[in-house]
């Protein structure tokens, strides 16, 4: 592996982090769009979500749009402003930091109904 | 000069043991490349060209890469050191590995490996090549110089630094996967240009900059900038020239 | 400039601003769906709970034409921001002229339908 | 392979790009052939600047530039070379900066100048501002530059092509043989003229500021033939080399105000040129500095250096004008020229001769005005003799532009005239013989070892101070490692980038450029520029103003005929009379 800094980490993950939410937003757009099929169909494949992996899954998505939200964000401050290049590296440490409090709270959230299967 | 600050003696740095890791490829004998392992005697202030030129001239003769200058100004030994593109000649032994550990040593990444660190350059200058890369006034010249005020010769002070060693385009993950983007040293040179007052081509050079292969393709991830051993801010650079297109074109 | 070897090398080095007008778009479209993506994931994953979205509540939330409206202009940001994100990255890997020009077709189409499905989907209620 | 051209250059420093250039603008098809990418030449390590009488700053002219060179080469530069060159340079400057060379610039948007060592107003009443700089990477930019514009012109480029042969016939060049290293082809080059522009070749020395590709390939092949190198005993030590490391610290430096100390913090320099004091010529301080050194006030651990103070000067001239000397030194010492004292020592920096040419860049085969038609040569490898017994700084960039410039003119000038003369049946067959001859040779002696050997009695022996012993000894060894060269074992049988071969083959051009400067050296007995001996103190200008041409004796190996050539004392308009040299 190359020995990047920051700047290519935050590269990578916002790669992944984009793939990754545009496969699950194909998938949510395809489920959702099964209403037009009627409730059955639809709870069927809803009902789905409810099993803990979905949800574990779901926060994941939740930090990864976080992530590239903000990282989004870092690279339009970059793209625009001299400064921003010059404290790229700051930050990603505030993008990533900002990332984590977001999921640690969307876990938080999430840990009850997970449990309570609700 | 009580109060002045006498430097240590900085020639007397301690001696130390290194297992110099170099991976090896001779397309002559070889199917694929392979690592070796030099023990190495040396001192914390040797380059990582000494250490190379003496494996090289006293252990293994075959060993084949490029070097000219030794400080830095030639930029002919590019070389993945450590872990990071580098200039040989410009680190010393005990910036990147410590008293009885190993240095890795493998040929730049993206172009085609000739023979041990030794890489095909063509691509790279065909890259360069691609942006024009020279002054172009077609108006006739005054008797004595034209004149460019101090600030004007400031915007060119960073991209007219540079050395062409590749360390920068081999370094970014997007050349990696695919030659086809232009890199960040052929930007660099398109920049010394654009901002270049004197320069009357910044339109066509704009608008190479403007392609697919162009600036678009760089998704900001410092490599480049963090491997260029002249300190040249490549990435405000590209950024500068992203700028400089969007502004051309509205 | 770089010699053009075939058409479609002639075509792209032909003066063109397609990347920098997606270059702005992803900026602009980016900066719109912080709010819009981040306010759907915050109302429908965080502030309840994602099996709150029975069919009953979905459809009762759909009566309200705002939300369409919110919901499609999701749809279709996301679509163009992630799918030429996605070209981004099969330009990037996919090294051979002919296999980039089978996978984006592919990839297009997919995304297309489903673009259409979800569109009709959410205009059907 | 064959190849045809009307003008071949051989080599892409400064010298050969503006040659090929100009060349090229003569209406030639021009190529140029290089052992590096051209990128790589060693004038991009220039750093002071090219030294021009454009009066930026203070008033200037061209005659006291002619002046300055003259006396700095102890009068041993011939006076129609440096009248052509003081007046040339200026036009080549602004020339350059046509071409987009980014100078730094003075408040009025004119091309910057500095003060710089040996360069004077009013014929050596006070330094002048003259050197023309692009911060410190002046020959990086020229390098660029010139680069830059022959890709414009479309010049072809054989870049990795080491050149071994020259094929000369009937007192014409006919072409060369090059090696390439990427495929170990030999390749045969014909052409109508042919111009060297290879460099130089300090890497016969231990400590140099040259490059490892320094090793004067050219100026062997020409003396293989029996023909002259000129004044080889003249080889400039740099006062400011970064200590052991021999990497150069940029004469600028001094010329911004830095300050020579010695180990008690005695600005020394006051002794020995009471006037111009740090700003002496390369010659002088570097032969005060290793007296200092002799007499125990040197510093280090080896008391084998002084110290460069620049602590004085503001930070931005430090960190700006001087950024790239700074860069260096914070890199290979760890020492911060903003507050520490930077140790330096004297580098084997520069040839002032090399194959002997006229002012068209003519080479010329004897003393007495023979030449070798088609064959013309530039830059540091060559001689027309502007440096004499010592450069000054920032003449020779300036050498590399004007001379360069001659030399492409006049080549594409006599290619326009003639027809192709017909190449001997295998103009390969010498290089392919000595290339074969190293691959087999399967003795026990290491290259590395030779070389080795070279550059320390080279250093000792025939380095900043001389004498006859230690010079007549030197004779004897380097015979001594011309036999065991014979014996030079090369391993990789390979045939693409085979650099163990080409490090061998420059070995052996390396021996005879030592031989040569050797010999010259020892013949001269008496004291001028860069040539000091202690054995004969004095400048003898009643036995010793002339040139000394060195042959190789071709019936005896290893012996070296001397012969002699007039120093021109008059130029076209001026003409200086040689006097003591003080400053
Ligand atoms: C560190 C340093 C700083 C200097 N600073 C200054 C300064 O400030 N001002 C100044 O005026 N001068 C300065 N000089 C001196 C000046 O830079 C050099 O003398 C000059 O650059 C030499 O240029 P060149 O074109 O003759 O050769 P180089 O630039 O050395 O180029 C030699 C070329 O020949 C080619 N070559 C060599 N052998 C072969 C072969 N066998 N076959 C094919 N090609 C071959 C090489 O590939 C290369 O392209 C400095 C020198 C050094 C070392
Ligand atoms: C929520 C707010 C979002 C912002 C602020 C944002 C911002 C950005 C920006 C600025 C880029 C361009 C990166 C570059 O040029 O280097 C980008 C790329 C990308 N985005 Fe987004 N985006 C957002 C949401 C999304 C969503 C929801 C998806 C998925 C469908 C997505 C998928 C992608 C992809 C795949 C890329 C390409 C990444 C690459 O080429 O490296 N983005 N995003
Ligand atoms: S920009 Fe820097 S890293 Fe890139 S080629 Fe130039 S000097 Fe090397
Ligand atoms: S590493 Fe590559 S992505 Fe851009 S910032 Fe540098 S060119
Ligand atoms: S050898 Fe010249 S840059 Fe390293």
């Amino acid at each position: 592996m190359y020995r990047g800094r920051e700047g290519q980490w935050a590269w990578l993950l916002h790669r992944l982090s984009g793939l990754a939410i545009l496969a699950y937003f194909l998938l949510h757009v395809v489920s959702i769009s099964l209403i037009m099929f009627g409730e059955d169909v639809y709870m069927a494949v809803h009902h789905l979500y409810d099993l803990w992996p979905f949800r574990v899954g779901l926060i994941l998505v939740t930090a990864g749009v976080v992530y590239h939200a903000l990282n989004g964000l870092r690279i339009m401050v970059m793209d625009f402003t001299g400064r921003g290049v010059a404290y790229q590296r700051q930050m990603w440490y505030g993008v990533m930091a900002l990332t984590l409090m977001a999921t640690a709270y969307t876990t938080w959230v999430n840990i009850p109904r997970i449990l309570g299967g609700y | 000069m009580a109060e002045q600050h006498i430097p240590l003696d900085t020639h007397t740095t301690p001696p130390m043991r290194v297992n110099v890791k170099i991976l090896r490829f001779n397309p002559e004998t070889d199917k694929k490349p392979h690592w070796e392992t030099y023990p190495v005697e040396a001192q914390a202030s040797d380059r990582v060209l000494d250490v190379l030129n003496y494996v090289k001239w006293y252990v293994e003769p075959t060993l084949t890469f490029r070097r000219s200058c030794g400080h830095g100004i030639c930029g002919s030994d590019a070389m993945m050191i450590a872990g990071r593109n580098r200039l040989a000649c410009k680190v010393l032994l005990r910036d990147v590995v410590k008293d009885g550990g190993t240095l890795t040593v493998e040929p730049i990444r993206g172009l085609k490996v000739e023979k041990d660190l030794l890489v095909d350059m063509d691509p790279f200058f065909d890259s360069y090549r691609a942006i024009m890369p020279y002054f172009i006034n077609e108006s006739p010249p005054p008797a004595g110089e034209r004149i460019q005020s101090p600030a004007q010769a400031d915007r060119m002070q960073h991209s007219s630094n540079c050395i062409l060693c590749a360390c920068c385009t081999t370094s970014c993950p997007i050349f990696w996967v695919n030659g086809s983007y232009l890199g960040p040293a052929a930007i660099v040179q398109a920049h010394r240009f654009i901002f270049d007052s004197r320069d009357e081509a910044t339109n066509q050079r704009l608008n190479i900059m403007n392609q697919n292969t162009g600036v678009w393709r760089c998704r900001t991830a410092y490599n480049c900038t963090e491997a260029c051993p002249r300190d040249i801010p490549i990435t405000t650079i590209i950024e500068e020239v992203k700028r400089a297109v969007m502004y051309q074109q509205s | 400039m770089i010699r053009a070897r075939t058409f479609t090398d002639a075509r792209q080095q032909s003066h063109s601003n397609a990347e920098l007008n997606w270059w702005i778009f992803m900026r602009i479209s980016g900066l719109i769906l912080v709010f819009l993506v981040l306010g759907h994931i915050y109302m429908t994953f965080i502030q309840v709970s994602e099996s709150d979205a029975t069919y009953t509540a979905v459809v009762a939330k759909l009566q309200n034409p705002a939300w369409k409206f919110y919901d499609w202009t999701i749809l279709a940001l996301t679509m163009l921001h992630g799918v030429n994100g996605a070209r981004y990255s099969i330009e990037d890997y996919v090294r051979s002229r002919p296999n980039r020009a089978w996978v984006k077709t592919i990839f297009y189409t997919i995304s297309a339908v489903i673009f259409t499905l979800g569109t009709v989907g959410l205009f059907s209620i | 392979m064959h190849h045809r051209f009307d003008v071949l250059v051989v080599g892409a420093g400064g010298a050969g790009l503006m040659a090929a250039l100009y060349a090229a603008k003569g209406g030639a098809s021009v190529a140029c052939i290089t052992k590096l990418y051209p990128t790589r030449s060693h004038t991009g390590a220039a750093q002071g600047g090219i030294g021009a009488a454009l009066g930026n700053v203070q008033e200037d002219h061209w005659e006291w530039h002619m002046f300055d060179t003259i006396k700095g080469g102890d009068y041993l530069t011939d006076q129609d070379a440096a009248e052509v060159f003081a007046k040339d340079i200026i036009d080549a400057v602004y020339e350059l900066e046509h071409m987009g060379l980014p100078f730094s610039r003075t408040p009025e948007g004119k091309i910057a100048q500095r003060k710089f060592g040996g360069h004077t107003r009013d014929f050596g009443k006070a330094a002048v501002e003259r050197s023309c700089y692009a911060q410190d990477r002046t020959g990086h930019m020229i390098l660029q530059t010139l680069f830059q514009q022959n890709v414009k012109e479309g010049t072809t480029f054989y870049n990795e092509f080491h050149v071994t042969d020259l094929i000369i016939e009937e007192g014409r060049c006919r072409g060369v043989v090059a090696y390439h290293y990427a495929t170990g082809e030999i390749h045969t080059f014909h052409a109508k003229a042919v111009i060297l522009a290879a460099g130089g070749y300090g890497r016969i020395f231990k400590i140099t500021s040259n490059a490892l590709t320094l090793t004067g390939d050219l100026m062997s092949i020409y003396y293989r033939k029996g023909l002259p190198l000129e004044d080889m005993e003249f080889y400039q030590f740099h006062p400011t080399g970064l200590a052991k490391l021999g990497i150069l610290v940029t004469e600028g430096i001094r010329g911004e105000g830095g300050i020579l100390r010695n180990a008690d913090g005695e600005r020394f320099m006051e002794r020995y040129a009471p006037t111009i004091k740090d700003l002496a010529p390369r010659d002088i301080v570097s032969r005060s500095i290793i007296t200092e050194i002799r007499e125990g006030r040197g510093v280090g651990a080896d008391k084998d250096a002084v110290h460069i103070d620049l602590t004085h000067l503001p930070r931005e001239v430090i960190e700006g004008k001087l950024a790239e000397i700074t860069d260096l030194a914070r890199t290979y010492l760890g020492q911060d020229p903003v507050k520490d004292l930077v140790a330096i020592q004297p580098t084997a920096h520069y040839a002032m001769g090399g194959i002997p040419t006229d002012i068209n860049g003519l080479c010329l085969s004897d003393g007495a005005g023979g030449s070798i038609e088609g064959l013309y040569a530039a830059g540091e490898q060559a001689c027309v003799s502007l440096h004499g017994a010592n450069r000054l700084g920032t003449n020779s960039l300036g050498d590399l532009i004007v001379f360069g410039r001659r030399a492409g003119t006049a080549a594409a000038q006599y290619a326009r005239q003639v027809e192709y003369a017909d190449m001997p049946a295998d103009p390969e067959r010498e290089s392919v013989a000595t290339l074969e001859a190293l691959r087999a040779a399967s003795g026990k002696e290491n290259a590395a070892v030779i070389r080795r050997e070279l550059q320390e009695s080279m250093m000792n022996n025939v380095g900043i101070f001389r004498n006859g012993p230690d010079m007549a000894r030197q004779v004897e060894i380097i015979k001594d490692l011309k036999d065991r060269y014979r014996h030079v074992s090369v391993s990789d049988p390979g045939r693409r980038y085979n650099s163990e071969l080409i490090e061998a083959m420059e070995l052996g051009f390396m021996l005879d450029c030592a031989e040569a400067m050797t010999a010259s050296a020892l013949n001269r007995t008496e004291s001028r520029g860069a040539h000091d001996r202690e054995d004969y103190h004095e400048r003898d200008d009643v036995n010793w103003l002339k040139h000394t041409m060195a042959y190789k004796d071709l019936n005896k190996p290893g012996e070296v005929l001397i012969g002699y050539k007039d120093v021109a004392l008059k130029g076209y308009t001026h003409a200086f009379e040689p006097k003591a040299r003080v400053y």
